[in-house]
């Protein structure tokens, strides 16, 4: 008789379920639902006005974040692979000077370079070495004393470029750097530090501004989930009383807050990640990004990907705890 | 099963709604609690629905002395609570059957069992056709009947109710207070507020009687049976 | 004054509440309208106090063909109307004096006579303390005397009352049941929704009797003087 | 006796009034403020949750129209400052070549040249004659030909500038233009006129800019006020009911909205406004701004003085009428 009349209640469509109905279908969908907490809300949080805003905003500050660490993921990398053709590279100069001012003969710039080239090829450390010609200096020299002036009356430096084995230890670089020096005063091994250290510094920069902007993106959600909660919370006072007066836990109630807010957050922040993405690959497929390998290229490596998933699962975290911590506060007050 | 010591009532910084109050209900006892409108009924409820602490004095509820509980010993006490307010204070977003559902679902008794006991005390206060129905859209004695199934619904240990058959025709009301004794019978702590003097007389149960802001226990049933009404 | 002929109600698409409804109201007259829990007591009182049109049928009220009245021509009926709602409806934010005061500012009354008529009202309802008491903080049966004053504060010509004694010991129930007399006595036409039977003979009013769906009038006070209970 | 009650009544402070409350202190008093309906609300919209979102929107977009028309008028008056030093004045240029090529003697330019210099003071239009020395002809096309080359080599036209009389008909300057080149065929009267109509087009762009602008800050403001109204109206709507069924016109309780948007307005529009203007005096009083008559300099005149003072009212009267309009709309599905 009972079962009748549950089979008739079941039939009456029930409207403005926050999620779909599982109930009732199968006692081990039941059952999981009841473990999960997967019931519809008993308060109708989801009804409130504000809810469009807080996704929106969520939304907003997803874009924002992919867009940001698009950038800095696009420039990391690039630094990453300007210093890669750059860290296993060092130039030996042999000066056509003395240290005292003098002009030395070119054969005994050439000597010493043939000597330094040995030195250099006998390293363990070196992986390829390349004395340059009279061209290839000239090229190089040629913007600081003017294209036209004959080159035959200015000497020239010996230039030697080094291609080191990977994996190199800073020790025996610095042995090499020695070894050179005492076989000619003139000789000189420069290892583009300064490069080095500035790209360094880029990348440290980046990291900052990415952290700040992801401060930024934290703390408006974080403000504008705990702004939302605590209306929500003043806005069905009496229902929160109520369901505090009759047993419900503060966890209990609690988790239907949590529960909204993570709804929200994920719904926002899964439409602004893809917004995000939709526009950082449109950037990445303008024709004349990929001309020089100096100007900025969009990659999406592993990382991106894995972060562009973790964006939402993160906001809807940050957004659960926000309304979590903010609903436990003022059910405190409540005897 | 209850005990109040001294205890002193009152609001913010108001005056004392309520001084000096002694009394002790024992287990399974049966209580009416009359009084002047104002006299301070409701607020001794919510003493004892848990919804206050005492401004003075000591309660002792369920063996534990409420005012020095911490909050979360006081969670479990009240899921034994089961409470008729005198407003009601249903959801208006949840239809009948899950107003009344509440109290199982928050001590996560499984659907089907909620299913088959809901349905069937909805039936027996008369409003089998109306379980999904908001209650906004029922009369005032339906919700008023809806308030005081989800007081039963769980077989709580304490049964307050504030006015329960206000709104009522001596039909139902009568069918109600029915139910109330047999939960008495079946061991619950009962404490009822009303002003129907009808009602008190043809039930004949001790009275908690409020007036200028103290509480006396009279007790007219000494050796009476009560009289069974159905 | 009021009269219906075969009105019907129903909410939305559901079944009818009530159905081919005829009665008349003199002017000055003084009706209890009784009938068990869902009946459509509170459904026909919307009707009265133009809170809905009827489902078909036809509604006169104040001369006026309601159902065919265009939305502005209501305003002015409405403000001569009292309503005692079952769920008082007060305004939370406002001191039991706004609340009160409401009607008469609504017409626009001067401030200076608000002031002493209302207060007067309070007083004289046992509310004088709690005049700058917010309707939260006030106990049901306080509550519905507030109730009970904004409804006749603007000395309706129609007053209505939805169980207005449901929170109220008989001592004060009856005092308002007195304030009703005087009104009708001074013209006022009251109908009054009520489960209270022994209000009901007490006061000895004909009745309209709401069941099955449809109205019956009940005047057993033919040739019968109403007693005076003061 | 009930005036005692009424007095004792009238020392009780009553908290939370969104105005001050004058009731009670005087019959006129009274008498003006039931009259002007500047009771206290019944319904508590002013502890709605998002006024202070719907403050700090209005003012941001008085602050908004504030810089904008700022921006607008400094440009537009200048451009008129512009066309106010340019428009009385024009240049007559006799040509040092025929219009065949040939050169022309020094002697034939500067006969031409008194020619046309007296005809020019002769016409009733014009102010002043000034015939430019070769000093100033030279510092004119000094830039054209190279500074050091030697200017005997080249021969100089004859410039004259011309001052018209203020009020000068376009017909008078056409005659005038005739009469010169009559007089002489290498004489060439050039007006400036491109140089106008450029002007013109300026400033008609930016009374286009500003309308746009004011246009996106009124629908904002009208979506925001009707949207917080709509909301008001759901979270009372009992309230509204309640009122609604007690005999209350439409135009009563459309009035609490009213003016609740029209405070909200008010505040954030005065805000958002003295904020502008100090963005905007700051801006006028930063040192260097003043060094050039062209670059851009803030002047506030009265017809900006009057729409600073217009700006508030206006957002009010908007808001107000946003909020009537909206509320009479949903009134009118009440029976
Ligand atoms: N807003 C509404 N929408 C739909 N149905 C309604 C609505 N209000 C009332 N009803 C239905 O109309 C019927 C009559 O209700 P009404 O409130 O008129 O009864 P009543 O006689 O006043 O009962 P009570 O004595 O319990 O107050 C009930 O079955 C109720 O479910
Ligand atoms: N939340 C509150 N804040 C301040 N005072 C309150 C509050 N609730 C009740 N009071 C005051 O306490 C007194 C007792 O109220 P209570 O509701 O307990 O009376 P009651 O006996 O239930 O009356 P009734 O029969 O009318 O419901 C009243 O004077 C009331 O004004
Ligand atoms: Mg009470
Ligand atoms: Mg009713």
């Amino acid at each position: 008789m009972f079962s009748e009349k549950i089979k008739a209640l079941s039939k009456i469509p029930r409207p403005n379920l926050p999620l779909v109905n599982l109930k009732g279908k199968h006692p081990l969908i039941d059952t999981a639902i009841d473990k999960l907490a997967l019931r519809e809300y008993d308060l109708p949080l989801h009804k409130s006005e504000d809810s469009k805003f807080l996704v929106l905003l969520v939304g907003l500050m997803s874009f924002l974040a992919v867009l940001a660490f698009t950038g800095a993921f696009t420039l990391s990398a690039m630094s990453a692979r300007w210093s890669s053709g750059l860290e296993n590279k060092v130039t030996v100069e042999i000066l056509a000077e003395t240290r005292e001012g003098l002009l030395r003969s070119d054969a005994a710039v050439k000597e010493d370079t043939q000597k330094i080239a040995k030195i250099l090829s006998q390293s363990p450390i070196v992986k390829t070495v390349d004395i340059m010609d009279e061209k290839e200096i000239h090229d190089l020299i040629a913007p600081w004393i003017g294209k036209d002036l004959s080159l035959t009356d200015v000497p020239l430096p010996g230039l030697i470029a080094v291609e080191l084995r990977s994996g190199t230890k800073p020790e025996q670089l610095a042995k090499l750097t020695r070894d050179i020096e005492d076989a000619s005063r003139s000789a000189n091994l420069s290892t583009h530090q300064d490069w080095l250290a500035d790209l360094v510094r880029l990348t440290g920069t980046l990291q900052l501004v990415a952290l700040v902007i992801a401060a930024i993106i934290g703390i408006t959600t974080i403000t504008a989930i705990s702004g939302g909660t605590r209306t929500r919370m003043a806005i069905h006072r009496e229902e929160v009383e109520l369901l505090h007066l009759i047993g419900a836990t503060d966890r209990y109630i609690a988790r239907q807050f949590q529960r909204h807010a993570l709804v929200l957050a994920l719904k926002g922040a899964v439409a602004g990640t893809l917004s995000g993405l939709l526009i950082a690959l449109i950037v990445a497929l303008l024709p004349g990004n990929s001309d020089s390998s100096l100007t900025p290229q969009i990659t999406l490596g592993a990382a991106h990907y894995i972060f562009l998933l973790l964006l939402p699962l993160l906001a809807g975290i940050l957004a659960a705890t926000t309304a979590r911590f903010t609903v436990l506060r003022a059910l405190a007050r409540m005897p | 099963m209850i005990k109040f010591e001294n205890v002193a009532i009152r609001y913010d910084s108001g005056p004392d709604v309520l001084q000096n109050v002694n009394f002790t209900l024992a287990p399974g006892s049966y209580h009416f609690l009359s009084g002047p409108s104002g006299a301070g009924k409701s607020s001794l409820m919510s003493l004892l629905y848990l919804g206050r602490k005492p401004s003075s004095g000591k309660v002792t509820m369920f063996d534990r002395d409420i005012g020095a509980a911490p909050r979360e010993a006081l969670f479990p006490l009240r899921q034994r609570i089961g409470v008729v307010f005198q407003d009601f204070r249903l959801l208006d977003h949840l239809s009948a059957f899950d107003n009344v559902a509440l109290p199982l679902r928050i001590i996560g008794r499984p659907e089907a069992e909620i299913r088959s006991h809901v349905g069937e005390l909805l039936d027996w206060v008369g409003l089998g056709k109306d379980k999904q129905s908001l209650p906004p859209t029922l009369s005032g004695g339906q919700q008023q009947r809806i308030a005081v199934a989800r007081a039963v619904i769980a077989r709580p240990r304490l049964l307050l109710a504030d006015e329960p058959t206000g709104n009522l025709d001596d039909e139902i009301g009568y069918r109600l207070m029915g139910l109330f004794e047999q939960l008495s019978r079946m061991g619950t702590t009962i404490v009822i507020a009303t002003h129907n003097q009808q009602m008190i007389e043809k039930f004949g149960h001790p009275r908690l009687v409020l007036e200028n802001g103290s509480v006396t226990v009279i007790d007219e049933t000494q050796g009476k049976k009560i009289r069974n009404v159905f």
